[in-house]
């Protein structure tokens, strides 16, 4: 995680939420004053097939909003862990949802983190949280960003349309956060 | 009983959204090709939107054409190869916004070609947008507070707006909502595609379709809005058959 | 019985044919396929009747229908033991 | 915590929007096209609530054509698309060019030719600055590389627009309308001279009839005569309006060149050379036409060679080669198809090329 800069890959199916989970990210960057890129893959299918966001975090100006070689992979199934695992930097990380990948993959010079994802999410009623719960495992392994921004980010997006998915997703962010294992 | 995928529908998963109109529509027209046994002197014209990639599933000549474009290149080809047997795909934004020009006067000039029409009342693959044929008080992502007769107008009527025209053959509207609807779809398609080989000018069948993504509803929710909603403000029927 | 075969593969999960049947002998699986859909499955060939709605519905031509032998209960028996409507209610 | 920032994160395409609306856009007329389409979706609800007119047009050259009439009515207005989008409106951006109406143009350009791919490409400059519809017409063509410069920037356009009575054309891509950064949305003040817009058709109570036309042909030196005029009017243009930024150029032997998206990506590029010790600047046109000449000769009399890198097969390289009259060597690297460069091939280009 070179010059304070953080670049963050998250890939999942499309209908996993990458993309709202990259917009959190992002937000609760700026909430916090740094320096933030986000981007999402979009294409013609709208539904179905991956999806993945990525998202630059750093201290100083962000030259290129492209992630090539991610520090930290966010992963929510297996075909994506397979996809992106050969990109992740030297001494990076990948963040994966163990309830949708079976195979944590072969390389040696990442750090590992899980959360049973899915599964957590499922257990509070709405199996489309996952993406935050993976957040939780993510922020309480880096630190790169304080959970309170994370929980003002997910009240900023919900609050004027769907106040009612505050709770849930902050929920998740917690036990995302305290579910979080080492691999 | 049999029932297997038609030979000139390739074997390959197609890139529409779950309970969408297209793969229906698709296996139809490809069904109307074997059964007339058509498929080597067919050629088709993709449009822009969804369907701009159905030369990845249909197993005959195929050409991609600008926007709303079609019914202009297959005059063309048409009037150079009258042998053979052209149809036209085009969804709602193709044929009756950006094309409309097109498609008149194609329709106008009484071109022997088939045209088959997907309307389901949003622009799908630019994420849900105003069509031409979306129903008055239907959300899309440009009339975030429904469509207003007033503003955008009333949905347009393909179907009704080409039967005064004196080059158009057959017009009929259809669904691909029920199994029923499906079956009656296929019947119209192929007397499209068998007055192409009469000679007996421009045929086009408008098929209501479902788009549950960019509608934001569930596959069966869709159906219910087709069968509900737009078959009330595009009735079904025959609209010209000379 | 009928012949009839859903492509797991194929299907990505819309679950119109399981509305189309009219005796409401498909579900829905409990496991995803490798696009990560669930899939319609026949819950009962034996007494399919191959009457090929859900072909004719399927947007994803994933269900093919090779010929059809007598069922081993008569369809009018088949209509009253179990009916499309039961079975919604269950997946709703 | 430090304080709440002033930020908010957008999107380029909702930036965008949103600095036209600041900017007292009043009409807005467009296609779906991806990727550009958050601009039509965002206005689509907030221009109206602003007190401004949404209109989706049938098609591309609709559009164009819509903004002829709104720019008549004395409106600001705009209208946005994607290359092949773009393409379709060339023959509306003669004929307003020619009535010298000012409008607002906005190509976020994909791959190409043809149907191309939805992915970010600069495939369009040539069609940008070198005409792109009939006849002898230039565009003001701006090219932002942040989000916050596509802030900027896009309120600028309609002041260039009044003040010079031409179309102006913001040329961005794929990327930076999709992407999302933090942005300051600061308060709209106009940059230049507004002069009072005495070609109105309003109706002609109190005064002579206005004819808005751009057919000439009588009496004979008729175009002949508005040509000379044009082409004064764009000299004058391109006397006041050259923007150009550099970075770390004053030592540098090597100066790459790139503009939009790329010029940032460069940048890091530029950043990894000088950690090796390589002499290495930037210089990135932020007007494409005009195009600013002059800052590449001051530059090139430094450096001993020139880099352009761009999103396509080389474009701007002719215009850079021009600038310094060929008296540098100029070397490029590219990515066409709807492909980016990275810093570190870009970086990889330096070292091949560095002398």
């Amino acid at each position: 995680m070179a010059n304070n800069q953080t670049r963050i890959i998250i890939a999942g199916f499309g209908g996993q939420g990458v993309v709202l989970a990259g917009n959190i990210l992002a937000r609760a960057a700026v909430i916090e004053d740094k320096n933030v890129t986000g981007m999402i893959s979009y294409g013609a299918e709208m539904r179905g097939g991956t999806a993945n966001a990525t998202v630059v975090i750093s201290d100083e100006k962000i030259a290129s909003p492209f992630v090539e070689v991610p520090d930290v992979a966010i992963i929510m199934n297996q075909p994506s862990l397979d996809k992106f695992e050969p990109d992740i930097a030297s001494g990076g990380l990948a963040v994966i949802n163990s309830t949708m990948v079976e195979d944590a993959g072969s390389r040696t010079d990442i750090d590992r983190v899980s959360v049973g994802a899915s599964e957590i999410a499922n257990s509070l009623g709405n199996a489309r949280v996952a993406n935050v719960v993976i957040l939780g495992a993510f922020i309480k392994r880096t630190g790169i960003l304080q959970p309170r921004s994370i929980v003002r980010a997910i009240d900023e997006l919900f609050s004027t349309k769907k106040p009612a998915f505050i709770e849930i997703n902050t929920n998740a962010f917690n036990a995302g956060y305290e579910g979080a294992k080492s691999v | 009983m049999q029932f297997k995928r038609p030979k000139t529908i390739k074997d390959t998963q197609t890139h529409y959204c779950p309970g969408c109109g297209h793969g229906i529509v698709h296996r139809l027209v490809a069904e109307v090709i074997d059964e007339l046994g058509l498929r080597e002197k067919t050629i088709g014209t993709a449009p822009v939107g969804c369907s701009v990639l159905l030369y990845n599933y249909f197993d005959c000549d195929i050409i991609e054409c600008a926007h709303g474009r079609p019914p202009a290149v297959a005059t063309a080809i048409k009037r150079c190869q009258p042998d053979k047997v052209v149809f036209t795909y085009q969804g709602d934004g193709d044929i009756a916004a950006i094309g409309t020009a097109e498609l008149i006067h194609a329709a106008n000039r009484g071109e022997n070609i088939t045209a088959i029409f997907v309307n389901n009342a949003i622009y799908g693959m630019t994420g849900g947008q105003m069509a031409p044929t979306t129903l008055i008080g239907q959300k899309t992502t440009t009339t975030q507070n429904g469509r207003d007769r007033k503003k955008q107008g009333p949905p347009l009527k393909v179907c009704e707006l080409l039967a005064s025209l004196e080059g158009v053959a057959y017009l009929q509207r259809v669904a691909v909502s029920t199994a029923k609807d499906v079956i009656i779809a296929k019947k119209a398609i192929k007397k499209a595609f068998q007055n192409q080989l009469d000679g007996k000018g421009y045929s086009l069948v408008e098929v209501l379709s479902m788009c549950p993504t960019d509608w934001k509803v569930t596959p069966k929710q869709a159906v219910d809005f087709v069968n509900n909603e737009m078959k009330a403000a595009f009735p079904l029927g025959v609209y010209k058959d000379v | 019985m009928a012949n009839i075969k859903i492509d797991a593969e194929r299907c990505k999960g819309c679950c119109l044919c399981v509305s189309e049947c009219p005796r409401g002998f498909i579900r829905m699986s409990e496991i995803f396929n490798k696009s990560g859909n669930l899939f319609a499955e026949v819950t009962d060939i034996e007494n399919c009747t191959g009457c090929a709605l859900c072909c004719q519905i399927c947007p994803d031509m994933a269900i093919e229908i090779e010929g059809k032998k007598k069922p081993n209960v008569p369809v009018k028996e088949i209509s009253q033991r179990r009916t499309n409507k039961e079975l919604m209610t269950k997946f709703e | 915590m430090s304080k709440p920032s002033k930020k908010i994160l957008l999107k380029g395409n909702e930036v965008l929007s949103q600095a036209a609306i600041n900017a007292g856009c009043g009409f807005f007329a467009g296609y779906p096209i991806t990727p550009q389409n958050e601009v039509p979706e965002y206005l689509s609800k907030a221009l109206p609530e602003a007190g401004g007119i949404f209109i989706q047009a049938e098609s591309e050259i609709a559009a164009i054509n819509m903004l002829f009439g709104a720019s008549a009515s004395g409106v600001r207005c705009m209208t946005s698309s994607s290359s092949p989008g773009v393409s379709l409106k060339q023959e509306g951006i003669s004929y307003i060019a020619a009535a010298e109406l000012p409008c607002v143009i906005v190509n976020m350009q994909r791959g190409g030719p043809g149907l191309g791919n939805i992915r970010a490409a600069q495939g369009d400059y040539f069609q940008s600055v070198k005409g792109g519809g009939h006849g002898d017409y230039r565009l003001i063509v701006l090219a932002p590389s942040t989000l916050q410069e596509i802030y900027e920037l896009t309120m600028n356009a309609f002041d260039y627009a009044d003040h010079y009575r031409n179309p102006v054309l913001i040329l961005g891509d794929g990327i930076l309308g999709q992407m999302a950064e933090p942005v300051e949305l600061t308060k709209y003040r106009p940059i230049v001279d507004l002069p009072e817009k005495d070609f109105v058709l309003d109706g002609c109570k109190g005064r002579e009839r206005r004819v808005i036309k751009t057919l000439l042909l009588q009496p004979a030196e008729a175009l002949i005569e508005f040509n000379e005029y044009l082409k004064k009017k764009y000299a004058g243009i391109e006397s006041e309006l050259k923007l150009c930024q550099k970075y770390r150029c004053d030592d540098a032997d090597l100066v790459v060149a790139a503009y939009g998206i790329t010029a940032r990506i460069a940048e890091g590029a530029v950043d990894m050379a000088r950690d090796k010790g390589l002499k290495v600047g930037l210089i990135r046109p932020i007007t494409l036409w005009p195009f600013p000449d002059e800052d590449f000769r001051a530059v090139a009399e430094q450096a001993k060679k020139l880099l352009v890198v761009e999103m396509s097969n080389g474009q701007m390289i002719e215009d850079v080669k021009l600038s310094i009259e060929c008296s540098r060597p100029v070397e490029f690297y590219g990515t066409g198809g709807g492909w980016y460069p990275t810093s570190e091939k870009i970086m990889e280009k330096i070292e091949s090329v560095y002398e």
